[in-house]
């Protein structure tokens, strides 16, 4: 099946952040959004380690390892940045002050419940600022391929994972469609122009319903 | 590529920094006595009221109540204000705080000074309930929840938020970066981020990256406007001076 | 009756202040005791509105009015002062990181309770930092003269006034004595040598122990 | 006047700053990953603890569990960690933690990140509990009282104090007045007000006055002891270089 590659996904999901927006970003795939910033608008990136308006790596070599993000990877700043100590940049997510934060999932359920810290009961736990992210920004949306590598749906009825949040979810960019969540249903918005309903429905978990018009799903080679 | 300009924060003037603040808001006010005081603010809110009427009904939070007439103190006198939370409502002349509240014309919610402060900060760090010790045992806890902790007794008190703040700041820069003056700093940093629109005077505006980034104080992300009042009187100036304002009611 | 006066009172309290301890002083009578730090020993002191290690009053004239501290008068800075935000300064407080906090009272009972923020239901109330001073500080001890003006007695078996808070007060300073709350009942340390003990407690609303000896209340000219 | 010198909080070295914490204490230690990460105080720990025994069965307070064999990874390769108090125990090379906790070693208690930083906050501000949304509905909320404020759950979360904290700053004065590098604040502030001794190590130490008082960001009163430590190695150095302490054990 034709699918968005991750560039192509963090490129759709950009185009709904607005000029002026504070953003939060996800560790991983959800990064890249940074990259797609329509021209003409500018979005403060925070990090919960204490920097707003970050940007990008160094060059190798340059890097400052005091100067990290979340995901401890170096970065630089953009005029107007800004440290803090950990409980001001929570303050920032719980206190409602993100506009959006975009972030990974294993798992999202039609309800808006997200799973993205824990694949069970394996392994060593690890769960980060994720769970505070999901019930501060004002728009938590996620970013994820459609189904698992192993092609599994992501989006289901319930999650079947530990949760990382409650209803907390209101759109969804897969490597197929862009979905709302929306009184407790998944409302389809957009699709690959050449993905038939009926074809994404098959590898989603729960009903997609299609109260409105469903645009076409189009990113440029990325 | 083109650059976006939501980030930039400046206004032009103070009476477009508070025109759409509407009748019954609640609106936090910065400052310890004169200290982080407003003024500039303050009075173009009394103006605007003066012009249109507008806003009235408004639930102030500051520390105090106002001292002389101007200020603070000129918003009570001038009939804008329904209620008032504060901690320490006398000053050197806190007669139109004192006469509005004795004539029934304002409520009062008293509330001690590390519980105001904290109450604010929880409203901008999105916590909405939070156990303290002060006021155990007193009036000022008559009726709130109390927990016993490790054998000791607290009051639950809740978030405090506003539709506004009104904020004095050293400097500002366009993104909404701020730092302040000395002891000025005050309840600014809080109110900033309680509030859903803060508004804050600042004596310099800066480009964005003006101030450095570890001397910020309150990043930008907690502030929605920046005015520069290049001057700005001191209150305690103005009462020394026994002024009024509006000024022609001197 | 001989007394001591209010500075020879709060040379008293400064005594008891060690070398290196953050302290509060209330606004009135307890500011006095920053005057009298002994020879060789040095505090810092506190103020609610956001200054550590505040010093003496500038010229007249050279006032600096956002330099003020809880009382609204002028200050100067000593090497090492810094500045916060309220939500830090009474962290400070409530956080028991001051070493004593010395204020004033209306009343002080045997069990430790203070009244010294209201007079009553009449006139304006005004509570500003007390309460939150008397729960913070490691040490929390009052300053006043023993009896009213009009000569009644401010330490009692139970405070009349409305509470500033409960259980909290551990030494009293007078104008007659130096009075400790142990267990619920006030013990005696220190009275003028010129008085007797029975004096004292005439004077006094609450029987006075004395399981220990009671030295000498001595202050210089003052 | 002859001056006191119980405010000079400086220590002579870094063994002489970690001397006295015994067996069982809790130690916040900050930093995020790397940065922040007071390396020399925590191998400093190791030492005395290779020379005698001591201190063991630490609960340790950090943001991780630890990476490659060097500060946090190598105190718990040294078997001294008794629990671990974290939101993040993976890290590019976390096979020290890993293997220590599948074995049983070690106890996890793993906290959302901002809910740590806020418990730490309120340890060190004396709020004994204060409700947050993070965890509600999942298993990090499980045994916790929940509330509804204005219609939303929240899950009730307790203070966070430790015995001691460990913690990198860029500047210190004599009395403890501290400044920071970049995003290596972190945790810094709030584990010094949260532990009875915060132990600071900082790349240079001033005197008293040092620091413009505008610029402090941890206030000499959270401060109990300070260490200049001239050139701190940057744990991220280290790891680059496949770093293992002790240093012989390479």
């Amino acid at each position: 099946m034709d699918k968005l590659t991750d560039n192509q996904i963090a490129w759709r999901a950009a185009q709904d952040i607005a000029d002026g927006a504070y953003v939060n970003l996800g560790i991983g795939l959800p990064e890249k959004v940074a990259q797609y910033q329509p021209p003409g608008r500018e979005a403060v990136f925070h990090t919960e380690n204490g920097i707003l308006n970050f940007g990008e790596s160094p060059a190798s070599g340059a890097e400052d390892w005091d100067l990290i993000n979340a995901g401890k990877k170096a970065v630089t700043l953009k005029p107007g940045a800004s440290f803090f100590h950990h409980a001001d940049s929570f303050a920032m997510v719980r206190g409602g002050h993100l506009d959006v934060a975009i972030l990974g999932a294993y798992e999202v359920a039609q309800n808006g419940d997200l799973a993205n810290w824990s694949t069970g009961p394996k392994g060593v736990p690890a769960v980060g600022g994720a769970m505070d992210l999901v019930h501060g920004a004002k728009r938590v949306a996620v970013i994820t391929g459609h189904v698992t590598r192993d092609g599994r749906p992501k989006l289901l009825e319930r999650c079947t994972l530990p949760l990382t949040g409650v209803g907390c979810v209101t759109r969804v960019y897969t490597s197929l469609a862009v979905i709302d969540v929306a009184d407790g249903r998944f409302v389809l918005r957009e699709k690959l122009p050449a993905l038939s309903i009926d074809a994404l429905q098959a590898v989603t978990g729960a009903r997609l319903l299609t109260p409105g018009p469903v645009a076409d799903l189009i990113c440029p080679e990325l | 590529m083109e650059r976006g300009n939501a980030l930039d924060k400046t206004v032009t003037d103070v009476a477009a920094a508070v025109a759409d603040i509407p009748d019954g808001a609640s609106v936090m006010i910065g400052g310890f006595g004169g200290a982080g005081s407003p003024i500039e603010l303050i009075h173009a809110l009394i103006d605007r009221f003066r012009a249109t009427g507008h806003p009235a009904g408004l639930t102030v939070i500051n520390n105090n109540a106002g001292n002389g007439h101007v200020g603070l103190a000129a918003l009570i006198e001038a009939g804008m204000v329904r209620k008032l939370i504060c901690s320490f409502p006398r000053s050197a002349d806190p007669v139109v705080f004192t006469q509005a509240y004795q004539e029934g014309r304002i409520e009062l919610e008293l509330v001690p000074q590390g519980t105001l402060a904290e109450r604010i900060r929880a409203g901008g760090a999105g916590i909405p309930a939070f156990y303290t010790p002060s006021s155990f045992g007193t009036d000022l806890a008559a009726g709130k929840p109390v927990e016993l902790f490790e054998g000791r007794s607290y009051v639950r008190e809740r978030w405090l938020k506003a539709d506004f703040a009104l904020v004095k700041a050293e400097t500002a820069d366009t993104h909404g970066n701020l730092t302040y003056r000395a002891a000025s700093r005050n309840f600014g940093p809080l109110m900033c981020m309680a509030a859903a629109i803060a508004v804050v005077q600042a004596r310099r505006v800066l480009p964005a990256g003006g101030i450095d980034p570890e001397q910020v104080i309150t990043p930008g992300i907690f502030v929605q406007r920046v005015v520069e009042v290049a001057r700005p009187v001191q209150e305690e100036d103005l009462n020394r001076a026994r002024a009024t304002y509006p000024l022609e009611a001197e």
